[in-house]
């Protein structure tokens, strides 16, 4: 009886359709948010925020994104790193044009701008499905990063072929470039987090997550309750795309501050938020979060044991920490395949009965 | 129709047996409350029961086809000619002569007719006359799977797909054929047929069943003995000819009042229904 | 004849040798997709395994050293020993039968009936995990491979043909170059795709293999055995992961990038179709061909080179809008 | 012969109207097969019309010409009085047309409630943008189709499992979901294939009982495949029977059950 | 303690050139410690963290150790150089790259804590071309000169050098862009059949290296006309290659083999101590005496740190002092046991890159060693130094950066 949603009555639809229905949920959400926001901005240092926090709410805005696209659209995409670097991209030409315009809107911008790449690269899915479309967005990944490899326009005629992203504010408080605190770089990713997390659990909650879904679990059927699945399956690719486009943004200007397309977007790229978005679990907003905090912290943390605490040669570590995570994937897989956001769920069911068993 | 009370008269030997079964899925759903059944060798014994008493969880637990849907067995015990089963591999128990023809048919899409029937001879090593004497047979009995032997069996209709789901299940000659729901969106007389089939296999070369069917009515004329399942606990069981005129039964599953059939027409009106036990 | 034309008949047939090898990775993905529905994203780093297991039975390297070194403080290295190159390929193959069995208790067992993208989830972990595994037992230095099936004079050969260089300067006046090291990968491949397709089309094994790509819990009804038909199927993957790490593995040493030729595999698989292994081979040499032809008539002189790896993946793509399920693939059943 | 010309009365004293949907020659293969061979009927406003026939008839098939998944080769489809284009399916839905499917193609990973809510897809205008940020007018959309979804599910009885995954349910249950999807379109005309293979006498009950009163209460004309001949000389008013893609009887239930040709090819002997 | 994070990795595509780099930074280290007791009486501790060459695991090593006062990064990878250039300039840390990064980083009046003496890619540009003059007699004009090169930032720095170059000697310049990972090459290495260059060169790395040498022996191009910079240029590029292999050059910018005292002071004091960081067997190879030769450079920078400052507990501020006032001599290096190992240069306030002296290294298969056949040469000031000027410049205008150096 430790989890409890007896007592919880919604006397109206919009009560019961609320984000977060239980109450013991929402009261645990609210205290995560005032942690989030008005805790740890205090007592964050540059390792936690560098090191940790900022890939962690990044990837957690990609994963969200793709999660819309895989999770609830069903449209498996391997394209993440090159629609990272697009939204990257974007937002280094409008950071160089336009010097005095907001990061907010930079970044936002860069989503659209992102979003419209997406919808282009989503055409084919109309007839490809499955794993060949999967394969299928791989073209855009191989071609978009050949693209800002080859077109110096892209990255300003620079030398070195890097973007590097210059200083720039927010309300008048630095939050790119080496000298930015820690803690603003920190809360302008949360902000942009949050917002997406909400966005997201919006759209997937009513008529268009609904549609994605239907498509997702059988397209056919979808189409002839009436369906259109060019533009549902457009929508999801657009809207993932944004958010990827966001995350891509801030990756590189908030988090790396200068990037080189084909290290930092590379096909592992798209992999790694794959796996982050079906280890936490497709189709759920918190299993983002949960895939992003897994395959971010998990490396940081096994290198810590291992070298720092048990004080084992860095390679040694390295090797078994790709044993570790390999098998630590399976292992979830096999207690349950849908992901940490559902063995969260059951974790849930099962409290609700406890201490009986059934 | 069959005279039920001649084999339940012998003791004929025990081939399934199934003893005070719990089944969970997902380790917190409980399925089944504790059911136990027999089947006797040469019988055909009936499962019946409403959507989701349980009975496809039932035959699932016996053919071990639980672990893919992860589901598990934690209670009770479940025997085939008096060895434990349920840790075996789903295929060893074919080998055994136990096969199960599931619910919605379950055919291999890709695979053309032919080829579907062709699996079911998977576990057998008797040479190619064999294999082509029995393809000949399931023909058979099923001309209308002749003519769409070359086709892919996902393309096939409804009716079409639970013949050869049946077919390929005779293809591996088994003992005993757990069979799911079988008349299933199936035309009356094909039904019949189907029926008429089981019934052949079962006289004439002593295959027994065990039958999950909605349609009490055909199976209670076909069957020997009959379960009934309610909320996953057997609420009643006899042979066949007794259950068929148990009033409670003709009412709940058979559709007739003591007027005789009622109309569909004449159902508008809610109505309480009665339950045995739980 | 003019120079450009020559040139592209060159081209064309370095393409098809390209393909070939392309193929050879793209055949065990096909394996075991048509056996079990599952995208096998661990295949590269199988191929690597094979070739670093293979090159460590060779040299008789002691495996986990490294890690026992660290731990015990001893100094291990190798047995000492030089094994003839036949004995220690039946080792590996006898290493990988063992994987697909590790794969298939440890792993797939537990997962029969789950969707594809879950079975391709635990792919990748195993990619994770065999990438580990294999740096762990065997190191991750650069390892050079020289398989000698015959003695001295039975290495695989490399470098260019001659007779081919002689015969065709004789025709065109300009001596074309092919690799001895892909005529030796089609030789292979063709003897592999044969026998494959032999053990598909005409056994009950491929039969039930297929059988079991469409429905799992089908197959376990009529009594398939996925224990025996995955450990087959794996093992028969594994095995031709290790010809193509061989083959990938004589010209790079072998090393961690060989895992990352499932890159180039997987454009041919999109264009053959998942599920068809003549398809591998076709879809192998339209890619081949097309990416060498478009990178020397467009793609080096007028967009500043480097095109081959997105246009394999453009022209796949272009093929999928066409049919959707590759050229040769099953196709896809709509109806409702 | 009852005369359809005008409009009929049935047995039970319903007026039927005008012609709904007519189907005039219609004629579909696929390669070699020929699954619906030069076939003509109609459907009238508010009546139940059967379609019955032996397995692999091509009754299915017919449905889906009527949902617009399939195009035939040959004839037209008339809806509301004139021929219709080749429409997507999702046009077609959105001219008021349900259906249900013969294998159950409910979205397993979804709620029962989100199944149902998805047949009110059509219904539902708000945009992306209007819906990213929720209050406002897709939350008020939301709950208004919400009532709808509800009042469909308290009238099928399946309040009990409104949150649970459809994945998770009973054969039986799924068939009832699926119809509730159906009905949350307010269709005008409802398709039903097979609503009840897989029920035992009790649901088949509770399931005529939907189809009675959706009928009765919407007017919904309903066009159903069942392979239950009870329930079909039960419910239906009138009914077309199919055999090898051909239309061989058409009529009320009686002229239809003693019609030799259609007893020979499907109905057999009867026991009850 | 004197605390030298060592930035490596070990595992990886890149992880066959990482290993023996951070095995020789390491032994290095090892061996102050235990022959001299650290420096200046001080032990050194070096912290290894594990990169995987990959960018973020970069900043998350930079992160985790920036803390205990690290002398100097080495982050060995020109995608991390970029990311830390900034962020160790705010902390006040000084970075070392060495014959990679941001070339442009030469110019100290721009980057304060960036160091990439003795030698730079542009340095390595010139380096090839000076070769090339000096076995053609000075005359190369009308020559063909093939680049290959990883197409990403770092294949792409030498362009500019030798477009440049090929201006002022009137050679014909090639370009021929190989895509990551590099592990086919059919393409580029028949269009060199067609094109027919005089010279190869390449900018390669992992495995782009191996399967180039591999198929420059196929179609027979002549090995000792084929010149990698030196990252292309270890024994585990060539190796694989075998036989074929024979003849092979790189430029370098420190010498090779064993052949120095300081490695049998390793060899006592740290491998046959049981104290060498890897398995004790990449001693003498390109890549060790490349780690081994950071070690030495930021060991002496540390020792002109603490005369400077008269301290020996230096700080991060101190240790850049120490390197911007950094001497290397002859004697300085014989003394180090490692006579004409590298070449003499001198760090200032403007030119954190030394001379740029090249030298080129040949491949023997039959003895599998490298030797140096062309001595420590000065590079193409003029043409650098317009190049670095530029680019330096841009970077200052784009970061606000005055002038520190008068
Ligand atoms: N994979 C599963 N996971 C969770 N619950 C399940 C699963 N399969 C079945 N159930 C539940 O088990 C119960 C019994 O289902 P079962 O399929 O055995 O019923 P049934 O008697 O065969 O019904 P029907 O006649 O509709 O086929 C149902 O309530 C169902 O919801
Ligand atoms: N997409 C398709 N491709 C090929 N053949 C098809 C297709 N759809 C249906 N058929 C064939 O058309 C015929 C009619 O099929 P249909 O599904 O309409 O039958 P049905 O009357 O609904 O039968 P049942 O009562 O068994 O469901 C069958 O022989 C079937 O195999
Ligand atoms: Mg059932
Ligand atoms: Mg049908």
């Amino acid at each position: 009886m430790f989890y409890r949603e007896a007592g919880d009555f919604h006397t109206t639809y919009t009560s019961d359709s609320q984000t977060f229905p239980i109450k013991f949920d929402r009261y645990r959400y609210y205290v995560i948010l005032v942690i989030a926001f008005l805790v740890v901005p205090f007592i964050i240092n540059d390792y936690w925020a560098n090191a940790i926090l900022l890939p962690f709410l990044i990837y957690a805005i990609a994963a969200i994104g793709l999660n819309i696209l895989t999770g609830y659209c069903g449209q498996v995409s391997l394209g993440t790193g090159g629609f990272m670097a697009v939204g990257a991209y974007a937002c280094y030409k409008l950071m160089t044009a336009f010097p005095d315009v907001s990061m907010f809107i930079h970044v936002i911008l860069a989503g659209a701008i992102t979003a419209v790449v997406g919808v282009l690269f989503g055409l084919p899915s109309l007839r490809i499905k499955g794993f060949y479309l999967a394969v299928a967005t791989l073209a855009a990944q191989f071609f978009l990063l050949w693209l800002f490899n080859k077109v110096p326009w892209f990255y300003n005629y620079s030398a070195s072929g890097q973007i590097n992203a210059p200083e720039r504010e927010v309300f008048g408080i630095l939050i790119t470039g080496a000298s930015a605190p820690a803690w603003a770089t920190y809360l302008f990713c949360l902000i942009f987090c949050f917002a997406s997390a909400i966005v997201a659990r919006n759209l997937t909650r009513g008529t268009v997550g609904r549609k994605w879904m239907a498509i997702r679990d059988m397209d056919i059927a979808a189409e002839i309750i009436g369906v259109n699945p060019l533009r549902a399956k457009l929508s999801a690719f657009a809207v993932s795309s944004f958010f990827v486009g966001i995350s891509g943004a801030l990756f590189f200007s908030i988090y790396l501050g200068a990037v080189e397309v084909g290290e930092a977007f590379s096909i592992q790229k798209s992999f790694l938020v794959l796996f982050m978005v079906i280890v936490g679990g497709l189709g759920s907003i918190f299993g983002s979060f949960a895939g992003a905090a897994f395959l971010v912290l998990l490396p940081v943390a096994l290198k810590v044991l291992g070298v720092d605490m048990l004080g084992w040669p860095t390679d040694i570590v390295a090797h078994f920490q790709l044993v570790i995570v390999g098998a630590l994937i399976i292992f979830f897989l096999i207690v349950e395949p849908h992901g940490l956001a559902q063995l969260w769920r059951l974790a849930k069911e099962k409290l609700r009965l406890w201490p009986f068993p059934h | 129709m069959l005279d039920a009370a001649k084999t339940t008269d012998v003791q004929a030997e025990t081939l399934l047996e199934v003893n005070n079964i719990e089944v969970i899925y997902n380790h917190v759903i409980l399925v089944l409350k504790g059911v136990s059944l027999n089947v006797p060798r040469g019988g055909i014994t009936a499962l019946l029961g409403g959507n989701g008493a349980g009975k496809t969880t039932t035959l699932k637990a016996i053919s071990n086809l639980l672990h893919s849907e992860r589901g598990e067995v934690t209670k009770g015990s479940i025997k085939h000619r008096g060895e434990i089963v349920h840790e075996l591999d789903p295929a060893e128990l074919v080998r055994r002569g136990v096969i199960q023809v599931m619910e919605g048919r379950h055919c291999f899409e890709h695979l053309t007719v032919e080829e579907n029937l062709l699996t079911g001879y998977y576990t057998r090593a008797e040479g190619k006359a064999a294999m082509m004497a029995d393809l000949e047979k399931v023909y058979e009995y099923f001309p209308r799977l002749r003519e769409r032997r070359k086709s892919q069996a996902g393309y096939t209709s409804g009716g079409e797909q639970q013949m050869v789901a049946i077919g390929r299940a005779l293809m591996s000659k088994p003992e005993t054929i757990l069979l799911d729901e079988p008349s299933m969106g199936l035309a009356p007389q094909l039904v019949e047929e189907i029926f008429g089939i089981v019934k052949d296999l079962n006289e004439k070369e002593g295959v027994s069943f065990l039958l999950a069917e909605q349609n009490t009515n055909v199976a209670l004329r076909f069957a020997h003995y009959g379960y009934i399942l309610e909320s996953g606990r057997v609420v009643m069981d006899g042979p066949a000819a007794e259950l068929r005129e148990n009033p409670d039964v003709k009412e709940f599953y058979l559709g007739m009042s003591d007027e005789g059939r009622k109309s569909f027409r004449d159902v508008r009106s809610y109505r309480r229904r009665k339950r045995w036990l739980s | 004849m003019s120079d450009q034309f020559v040139f592209a008949m060159e081209v064309t047939l370095n393409g098809l040798m390209a393909g070939v090898l392309y193929a050879l990775v793209a055949l065990g993905f096909v394996l075991i997709y048509k056996a079990s529905g599952i995208f096998n994203f661990a295949q590269g780093v199988m191929a690597l395994f094979a070739a670093m297991t293979l090159v460590g039975i060779m040299n008789g390297q002691v495996p986990f050293s490294h890690l026992i070194n660290a731990t015990f403080g001893t100094d291990l290295h190798d047995f000492g020993w030089h094994l003839p190159a036949l004995l220690a390929i039946l080792l590996t193959v006898g290493v990988m039968v063992l994987l697909a069995w590790g794969v298939q208790r440890f792993v797939f067992s537990h997962l029969v009936g789950q969707e594809p993208i879950i079975l391709f989830m635990a792919t990748i972990g195993l990619a994770y995990f065999l990438e580990g595994l294999a740096d762990l037992m065997w190191g991750s230095e650069i390892k050079t491979l020289n398989v000698c099936l015959f003695g001295e004079s039975g290495c695989l050969p490399q470098g260019i043909n001659e007779t081919i260089d002689a015969v065709t300067y004789e025709w065109f006046g300009y001596g074309f170059f092919i690799d001895n090291l892909d005529i030796t990968a089609t030789i292979v491949a063709a003897v592999l795709v044969a026998a494959l397709i032999a053990f598909s089309q005409y056994t009950k094994q491929g039969r039930a293999l297929r059988a079991v790509a469409d429905d799992h819990q089908a197959a376990l009804s009529v009594g398939i055995s996925l224990n025996f038909i995955w450990i087959l199927v794996w093992s028969l993957a594994g095995f031709v992961a290790l010809v193509a790490g061989i083959m990938w593995g004589a010209k790079s040493g072998v090393q961690f990038s060989l895992s990352l030729i499932a890159l180039k595999a997987l454009p041919v698989l999109m264009l053959g179709g998942f599920t068809s292994i003549p398809g591998a081979i076709v879809g192998g040499l339209i890619i081949g061909v097309g990416e060498k032809l478009f990178e020397f008539a467009i793609g080096a002189p007028f967009l500043g080179g480097a095109t081959e790896n997105w246009f394999a993946y453009v022209l796949a793509l272009v093929f999928l809008v066409f049919r959707p399920q590759g050229l040769f693939g099953e196709k896809i059943i709509e109806r409702v | 012969m009852l005369d359809t010309s005008e409009g009929y009365t049935t047995a039970d004293g319903r007026k039927i109207g005008g012609v709904v949907m007519e189907m005039k020659n219609i004629t579909l293969r696929f390669g070699g097969v020929k699954a619906i061979t030069d076939i003509s009927f109609d459907i009238r406003e508010g009546e139940i019309r059967a379609i019955i026939g032996p397995n692999g008839a091509g009754k299915s098939s017919m449905l889906n010409v009527m949902s617009g998944f399939y195009v035939p080769q040959e004839g037209e489809v008339w809806f509301h009085g004139k021929p219709r284009p080749p429409l997507k399916p999702y046009e077609v839905a959105r001219q008021g047309i349900a259906r249900t499917f013969q294998n159950i193609a409910l979205f397993e990973g979804m709620s029962v409630l989100d199944n149902v809510m998805t047949g009110r897809l059509t219904q539902m205008k708000t945009g992306l943008l209007a819906q990213s940020i929720w209050k406002g007018r897709a939350e008020k959309e939301e709950t208004e189709n919400r009532e709808i979804a509800e009042k469909v599910i308290d009238f099928l009885e399946i309040q009990a499992i409104r949150k649970t995954p459809v994945s998770r349910l009973p054969y039986g249950l799924k068939k009832r979901v699926e119809l509730a999807r159906a009905l949350a379109a307010e269709p005008k005309l409802l398709l039903l294939d097979e609503p009840m293979a897989g029920m035992n006498v009790e649901e088949k009950e509770d399931m005529s009982r939907f189809i009675l009163d959706v009928n009765d209460e919407f007017g919904t004309t309903i066009a159903l495949i069942e392979h239950d001949m009870g329930v079909v000389m039960d419910l239906s008013d009138r009914v077309v029977v199919m055999d090898y893609g051909k239309k061989i009887g058409d009529g009320t239930p009686d002229e239809v059950r003693n019609n030799q040709e259609v007893i020979d090819a499907y109905l057999g002997v009867e026991h009850d | 303690d004197l605390t030298f994070p060592d930035l490596s990795y070990r595992t990886g595509p890149y992880a066959a050139g990482g290993i023996p780099f951070s095995d020789g930074y390491n032994d290095y280290f090892t061996l102050l410690n235990e022959r001299d007791g650290g420096i200046g009486g001080v032990k050194v501790k070096v912290t290894e963290c594990e990169t995987g060459y990959n960018t973020e695991k970069g900043v998350e090593c930079y992160e985790a150790t920036k803390g205990d006062s690290p002398m100097v990064y080495q982050p060995l990878s020109t995608g991390i150089t970029y990311q830390l250039i900034p962020k160790a300039t705010a902390d006040g840390i000084p970075m070392h790259t060495m014959g990679y990064g941001r070339t442009s980083a030469k110019n100290g009046d721009v980057f304060s804590n960036v160091f990439n003496y003795p030698a730079n890619y542009w340095d390595g540009a010139s380096g090839v071309v000076n070769y090339l003059l000096e076995i053609n007699d000075g005359n190369i004009n009308g020559k063909k000169l093939a680049l290959l090169y990883h197409n990403s930032a770092y294949g792409k720095e030498p362009i500019r050098t030798l477009e440049e170059l090929s201006k002022k000697h009137g050679f014909e310049l090639v370009l021929l862009p190989v895509d990551h990972p590099g592990q086919e090459q059919k393409s580029q290495w028949l269009q060199i059949r067609r094109e027919k260059p005089d010279y190869v060169t390449m900018w390669g790395w992992g495995v782009m290296n191996q399967v180039a040498i591999q198929e420059a022996a196929n179609i027979r191009y002549p090995m000792e006309n084929f010149i990698g910079i030196w990252w292309s240029g270890a024994e585990h590029d060539v190796l694989p290659a075998g036989a074929a292999a024979d003849g092979y050059k790189a430029v370098t910018f420190h010498n090779v083999g064993r052949d120095f005292p300081v490695f049998d002071d390793i060899q006592t004091y740290v491998i046959d101590a049981g104290k060498a960081a890897g398995a004790g067997d990449q001693v003498g190879n390109v890549l060790y005496n490349r780690g081994m030769y950071a070690a030495m450079l930021a060991a002496e920078a540390a020792k002109t740190a603490q005369e400077i400052h008269g301290t020996q507990d230096i700080t991060p501020e101190m240790m850049r002092d120490g390197m911007e006032a950094l001497e290397i001599t002859e004697e300085k290096m014989a003394a180090l046991g490692m006579p004409n190992f590298g070449p003499s240069f001198k760090v200032t306030c403007g030119n954190h890159g030394g001379d740029g002296m090249v030298g080129v290294n040949q491949w023997d298969a039959e003895t599998q060693t490298w030797s140096l056949i062309s001595d420590f040469k000065p590079t193409d000031s003029e043409v650098i130094g317009a190049l670095i000027a530029e680019d330096s410049a841009a970077f200052a205008a784009e970061n606000n950066i005055e002038s520190r150096c008068k």
